[in-house]
């Protein structure tokens, strides 16, 4: 961690579904678990409700990168909203490299809202993978 | 547009690693916003009155507070601008304490973090469109899972309060682990004998409809308007004939059928009452032993009963209700003994469980209250008590205490002496945990006045030596090894979660924890609510508890219910999918993917098919806006525009 | 016995370089006495293994690296099986003997003994020649009739050969010591 | 979760053909105190078509000595054998010595761990070690690739004085993260494998207490006192022989077993026979074959009874029979009594 406090930041949008991860992040907060600042969360009422043209516009339009957090497989608050987004996420992963994108800039996760130490696990290690990559250059990414 | 910022030091919470004023300083900046403070508690009552004073002196309409987590405040100060004359939904709270002072270490960062999670919050108030709730009636009956005491004691509190209860049991009788006890601690009262009286005005209840050996097989609905399927299991007995008379049981002859009401520390019948003072006071067949079931041919007890009401033909029957809240109270399980092979219990007859000792103490139970040995019914002199067996060790995933435990073992304990006064008992402990009024009184009363030997250790084996159970463990006061030749040992075996505990949260959409255990609203303040409005907790459902405590949880929940209900209408969140009919192509994507089936197809008058949202139904997930090829509809409150307000603003920094 | 004055004895650099030679977190133990309850030596140590952890916690470097406790550890991986924590106890002992050798502070010599004479009998022959080892060990450590009944028994059944076998590739373990030693400034 | 990991679900194998070829990691002791385990175990190994070969040129592991030294030299002492049987292209070796088998298994463990330690263990190294070999012992082979229902196909005798407590030692399932095979608190593969070759087992409370293992030499009472409560146990358990399937534990309760006697005043005669020595026995080999002369407490009063499948099978078939009358009379008197109920 330490090492990535001392780069740059990068622009890292975190959409966290408001039942499970948001509350999840919310945790370790109150645990004062320590992160790296780089990260700016969406609260929105479910995973579902993320539309993979937010995540493709935030990566085009100068995000690092994108997480995506919701509740855990059959733990959703909306029954099975997190099922149509994985489903969807999952088909995004695939795209972005044909959009010049290293499809490790994006991540779909699920952490619950008891879970602070795993969200902490979480952002720590998709920051630090951020950083191996650097700021995202869409031109060199789709030249090479 | 004017848009008031205020930013919360919540002490030294947030102003101690972001600088608040240098926050305040950029807000003022932004395009928009017209005033921006800082405030030591912004939450506080004066806190409340400076953003209404703002809001008529500056002329604000657009208000964010940079604070807390929405999850804690946003409806607090929902309500401070709706008193200010604005729309409630024109407002947003930006998480600077959670989210970032509390997880940052450096002041710069955190506070260039704060600045931009109130630039985003910023831009997102100023595309927010004014909300209204609607209202619907709400159906005043409660649905309570569970007949043990907490579910007891919150169907009763409902009941005398005048609203309808369905409670539904899934064993045979109401009256749970409790109605399995002998004395209940620290009192030594009859456990009995304080339950039997609420099993008995829960049966006799006018507004309590009790569906034992019963299930929930499905939950649809909202708050206010549930639709609950109960299955009734076939008991191949007509209760509505049944009078309890017992003439069954006595001559079934299947006799060895797992007795579930007592742990299995002695056999039952095929056609069992579970216990004498079962409520209701009825006989069911278990098919597994029933002769006539696996053998094809007995009916011993359809020829013995005097009302004739054996039904070997019964199948499972599906009925419906109606109600406008849950109550959740399904209790718990134990770590099966197999899973702790240290210590032998399940192999050696033995090592028994706790609670399995307490069907011997008591006085109906199958040993009319002799305590004796499982292996040869002789009277045991030596006992050991093993607390925490399984409870505490994170290398079997069970981190938590089992909160009862040493209380119980204590109890048994004395329980032991005054039934068998040349006994000697030993406990083998780790901590004594005894934090309730009276308790650790009590732990001190079996060591002080009942000899009880306490061992502050762990056990590391069991195991048979000639007829006497060696139990090996250490004394880590003394520093060495111990043992014991003990008669009999009673293991404290850890509370679990129900097997189905997770499948039940999924038909409840409620959460659960890594151990299975429901997730309540806020640990402290909002104890016996869950995230889902309308759905409450009581009991050890939500984690380990005792008898007192559950039995304020199952009030504290039946007064929740009383206050949900003690309004006629309740009002609808207005954050729910809004159809633009210009621009629906009526593909009906979103009807198939809805989770909660709240859209349906509508004919307009001109022919055109379009989506329709069901406002009642719809729960306001938001997967139809994302299923939605053309934005036509979009879920109110985060709309795309509203989102993408937000990562426009990130992005543009 | 004197009170130990925490203030001046705990040493927590000790306490960090257990920690990380052994990848164990001793502040994971809460002192439940499992590994106490289960060790088959609980009865030859001077220390129960739940109090070394505890010597450990609380830094008591000194009384931990000269105790028998280390020593007579025979690895039988009891505690670190049973640990609710998932302490790889075992793993620390074995850390702590390392640390003993290291420091000249080891208790049980004869053991050292057996153990160096097992070692330098690999890496002479490559493999362990035990009837060198037996005579090399009695030799050195002065008992020197010790287990000497089970002489005959083993004799009478061929079951030890009266000459050292020597492996081809014996040079190769000798190296393996000597690039120990020369890499290995810890042991100069 | 460990148990959950480890635990009841052996896997078991249900063709009974073993196709590849193993390495053969003997061990020291293997070679002296304890060449009939090294001869029974061929002899068993041999019968049931399992391929190996012993690695060219191996050396000791390094065993507890080393890693009182140091982690990394003792990985490097038993990874030099690991490269040996990685060159010689095999890729599964078989420890019968659980010292053995658990040192190589740690190396391997800590080396693939962390490429920091791998390179400090290659380091010292003539050839470096490339993580390529599983070491497992053998009765994992013997439960998991050649599977009980072969061993059953292949007995031929049955001893039915032999009641067999069987004794794991400390270290064969444990730690269960290392071992990766059997339970760590109630292991079966040593008794599911014996039952398959017909034996009696009993039920062993002391089947994972530490035997004393290398303290023999240096601490001799020490391990006296240990072997004393094993055997008592056993005995106790109302065993007639120990079966084994470790070098040490066998030294210990045998070899050392007049020193306990003489020491703590017991009159122990207690035969303790490795494990593959009963299944050779019962796959009709001779004593001699699985070199039972090299006990030191014999066992030829045990074997007296010995009778072939076919004896034995018609043997049971009486006895059943025997038994079925009797279970009649009892079911008759049940129906009886429900009778006059009605």
């Amino acid at each position: 961690m330490p090492d990535v406090a001392l780069q740059q930041e990068l622009r890292i949008i975190g959409f966290l579904c408001n039942w499970c991860s948001y509350g999840g992040a919310d945790t370790a907060g109150v645990s004062r678990f320590k992160q790296p600042t780089d990260l700016r969360i969406i609260r929105v009422p479910c995973s579902g409700r993320v539309d993979p043209l937010f995540v493709v516009k935030a990566l085009l339009n100068g995000a690092d990168g994108v997480l995506v957090s919701g509740c855990h497989p059959r733990d959703c608050h909306y029954s099975d909203g997190n099922f149509y987004a994985r489903r969807r996420l999952e088909m995004l992963k695939r795209l972005l490299p044909f959009l010049g994108i290293d499809d490790r800039r994006f991540h779909y996760t699920w952490v619950s809202a008891s879970e602070g130490a795993r969200w902490q696990e979480t952002v720590t290690n998709f920051t630090k993978r951020l950083h191996e990559l650097g700021p995202l250059q869409l031109k060199k990414e789709v030249s090479s | 547009m004017r848009v008031g910022v205020f930013i919360c030091h919540c002490g030294n919470n947030i102003a101690g690693t972001v600088d608040v004023a240098k926050v305040a300083e950029e807000t003022r900046k932004i395009p928009g916003v017209a005033y921006a403070t800082t405030y030591m508690y912004t939450c506080s009552e004066p806190g409340q009155e400076e953003i209404k004073e703002a809001i008529k002196r500056e002329k604000l309409d657009r208000i964010v507070v940079a604070a807390c987590s929405p999850r804690m405040h946003e409806l607090t100060f929902r309500r401070t601008i709706e008193k200010a004359g604005l729309n409630r939904y024109f407002f947003e709270m930006a998480n600077i304490r959670e989210h970032v002072s509390w997880i940052g270490e450096n002041r710069e960062l955190n506070t260039k973090k704060a600045i931009e999670a109130v630039r985003m919050a910023v831009a997102k108030v100023m595309q927010n469109k004014p909300l209204y709730s609607s209202s619907f009636k709400i159906n005043k009956r409660v649905l309570v899972i569970g007949g043990g005491v907490a579910g007891m004691q919150a169907a009763l509190d409902c009941a005398d309060g005048g609203l309808e209860v369905v409670l539904v049991e899934k064993s045979p009788s109401v009256g749970g682990m409790m109605a399995r006890l002998d004395k209940t601690f620290p009192t030594v009262d009859c456990s009995i004998c304080i339950l039997g009286p609420k099993m008995v005005d829960v049966a006799q209840h006018e507004k309590i409809k009790l569906y034992a050996f019963s299930e929930i097989e499905d939950i649809k609905g909202y708050v206010g308007n549930y639709q609950i399927k109960i299955k009734k299991k076939a008991t191949y007995v007509d209760w509505s004939k049944c009078t309890g008379c017992g003439a069954c049981m006595e001559k079934c002859p299947s006799k060895n059928a797992y007795d579930a009401f007592n742990f299995g520390v002695a056999p039952t019948r095929a056609i069992n009452i579970p216990f004498p003072q079962a409520i209701p006071k009825k006989a069911k067949i278990d098919p597994k032993y029933c002769r006539q079931f696996t053998k094809g041919k007995c009916g011993v007890c359809a020829k013995i009963c005097p009302t004739k009401a054996i039904n070997y033909e019964m199948v499972d029957e599906i009925v419906t209700e109606e109600v406008g809240a849950i109550i959740v109270a399904t209790g718990y399980s134990l770590i099966d003994m197999e899973k702790l092979p240290e210590y032998g219990g399940g192999k050696y007859p033995d090592v028994i469980s706790g609670i399995q000792y307490e069907r011997l103490l008591n006085a109906s139970g199958p040993t009319a209250g002799h305590i004796v040995r499982p292996s040869d019914h002789e009277e045991p002199k030596t006992i050991v008590f093993v607390s925490c067996a399984g409870s505490r060790d994170k290398s079997i995933g069970i981190p938590y205490c089992s909160n009862f435990c040493c209380m119980y073992i204590a109890k048994q304990a004395i329980l032991t002496k005054d039934h068998i006064p040349d006994s000697q008992s030993y406990v083998f402990y780790m901590d004594i945990r005894s934090p309730g009024k009276g308790y650790d009184e009590f732990t001190r009363r079996a060591q002080e006045e009942y000899g009880v030997h306490y061992i502050r250790g762990r056990v590391s084996r069991i195991y048979p030596k000639g007829k006497k159970m060696v139990v090996r463990g250490a004394d880590t006061l003394l520093g060495t090894q111990v043992e014991i030749e003990a008669d009999l040992v009673v293991l404290g075996t850890a509370v679990v979660a129900n097997s189905d505990a997770a499948h039940m949260a999924e038909k409840l959409h409620i959460s659960y924890d890594t151990s299975g255990f429901y997730v309540e609203s806020h640990p402290k303040l909002r104890p016996v609510e869950t995230n889902t409005s309308g759905v409450f907790l009581a009991g050890a459902c939500q984690g380990p508890k005792d008898i007192p405590a559950s039995v304020g949880q199952g009030s504290a929940a039946a007064s929740k219910v009383q206050a949900l209900f003690s309004k006629d209408m309740l009002e609808s969140d207005p954050a729910i999918a809004r159809v633009n009919i210009n621009t629906c192509v009526g593909c009906l994507k979103c009807v198939s993917t809805c989770p909660f089936q709240a859209i349906k197809d509508k004919e307009l008058k001109d022919g055109r098919v379009v989506a329709d949202v069901i406002e009642t139904v719809c729960a306001g997930c938001g997967v139809c806006t994302s299923t939605c090829p053309c934005g036509a509809i979009q879920l109110q409150h985060f709309t795309d525009n509203q989102l993408l307000a937000e990562v426009n603003a990130l992005c543009q920094m | 016995m004197d009170a130990i004055n925490l203030t001046e004895t705990i040493d927590t650099d000790f306490i960090k370089e257990v920690a990380k030679e052994s990848g164990e977190n001793p502040s994971l133990c809460y002192q439940c006495g499992n590994c106490t309850a289960g060790c088959p030596y609980t009865h030859f140590f001077d220390y129960p293994v739940s109090m070394v952890m505890r010597l450990l916690q609380t830094g008591q470097k000194e009384t931990i690296l000269t105790s028998k406790a280390i020593w007579l550890c025979a690895t039988c991986e009891t505690c670190t099986t049973r640990c609710p924590c998932n302490i790889d106890v075992a793993h620390i002992m074995d850390t702590l003997r390392i640390m003993a050798r290291r420091e000249g502070k080891v208790s049980e010599k004869d053991i050292r003994l057996f153990y160096d004479t097992f070692l330098s009998s690999m890496r002479q022959f490559g493999r362990i020649y035990e009837v060198g080892l037996l005579l090399s060990y009695n030799l050195k450590s002065g008992h020197l009739m010790a287990d000497a009944d089970l002489g005959p028994k083993v004799l009478s059944r061929g079951k030890i050969h009266f000459l050292p076998k020597k492996i081809k590739g014996a040079g190769e373990v000798a190296k393996i010591f000597e690039r120990f030693e020369g890499k290995s400034d810890r042991h100069g | 979760m460990k148990w959950q990991k480890f635990s009841k679900d052996l896997k078991e194998n249900q063709t009974g053909m073993v196709e590849k070829e193993y390495g053969y990691y003997a061990g020291c002791s293997l070679e002296g105190t304890a060449s009939e385990y090294d001869t029974s175990l061929r002899v068993v190994l041999n019968t049931l078509g399992v391929k190996f070969r012993e690695p060219d040129d191996w050396s000791c592991c390094g065993s507890t000595p080393a890693h009182t030294v140091d982690h990394v030299l003792a990985a490097a002492l038993a990874a030099r054998n690991l490269s040996i049987v990685e060159k010689s292209g095999l890729d599964t070796i078989i420890a019968p010595c659980p010292s053995c088998m658990t040192v190589l298994k740690k190396a391997q463990y800590n080396m693939k761990g962390s490429d920091d330690f791998a390179a400090k263990v290659n380091q010292l190294l003539d050839e470096p070690y490339n993580l390529g070999v599983e070491t497992k012992s053998a009765l994992q082979i013997l439960l998991e690739d050649v599977g009980l229902e072969a061993i059953e196909k292949k007995v031929t005798h049955i001893f039915p004085d032999l009641k067999v407590a069987p004794y794991y030692g400390c270290i064969l399932t444990r730690p269960p993260q290392l071992a990766q095979f059997d339970d760590p608190e109630n292991p079966v593969s040593m008794d599911k494998i014996l039952s398959a070759a017909k034996i009696n087992v009993c039920d062993f409370a002391f089947k994972l207490e530490c035997c004393g293992a290398a303290f023999g030499v240096p601490k001799r009472d020490m391990v006296n006192r240990l072997t004393y409560k094993v055997l008592s146990m056993a005995i106790d358990a109302g065993a007639n022989c120990i079966a084994v399937a470790c070098p040490l534990c066998q030294q210990n309760l045998d070899l050392r077993q007049e020193q306990v006697n003489r020491t703590m005043g017991s009159s122990f005669n207690i035969p303790v026979l490795y494990f593959s020595q009963i299944l050779g026995l019962a796959f009709g080999f001779s004593p001699k074959e699985v070199a039972l002369d090299k006990l030191v407490v014999g066992a030829d009063n045990l074997l007296k009874n010995r009778l072939t499948v076919e004896e034995w099978e018609k043997m049971r078939e009486a006895e059943a029979q025997a038994k079925k009358q009797k279970g009649k009379k009892a079911i008759e008197k049940d129906e009886q009594s429900t009778e006059e109920t009605e």
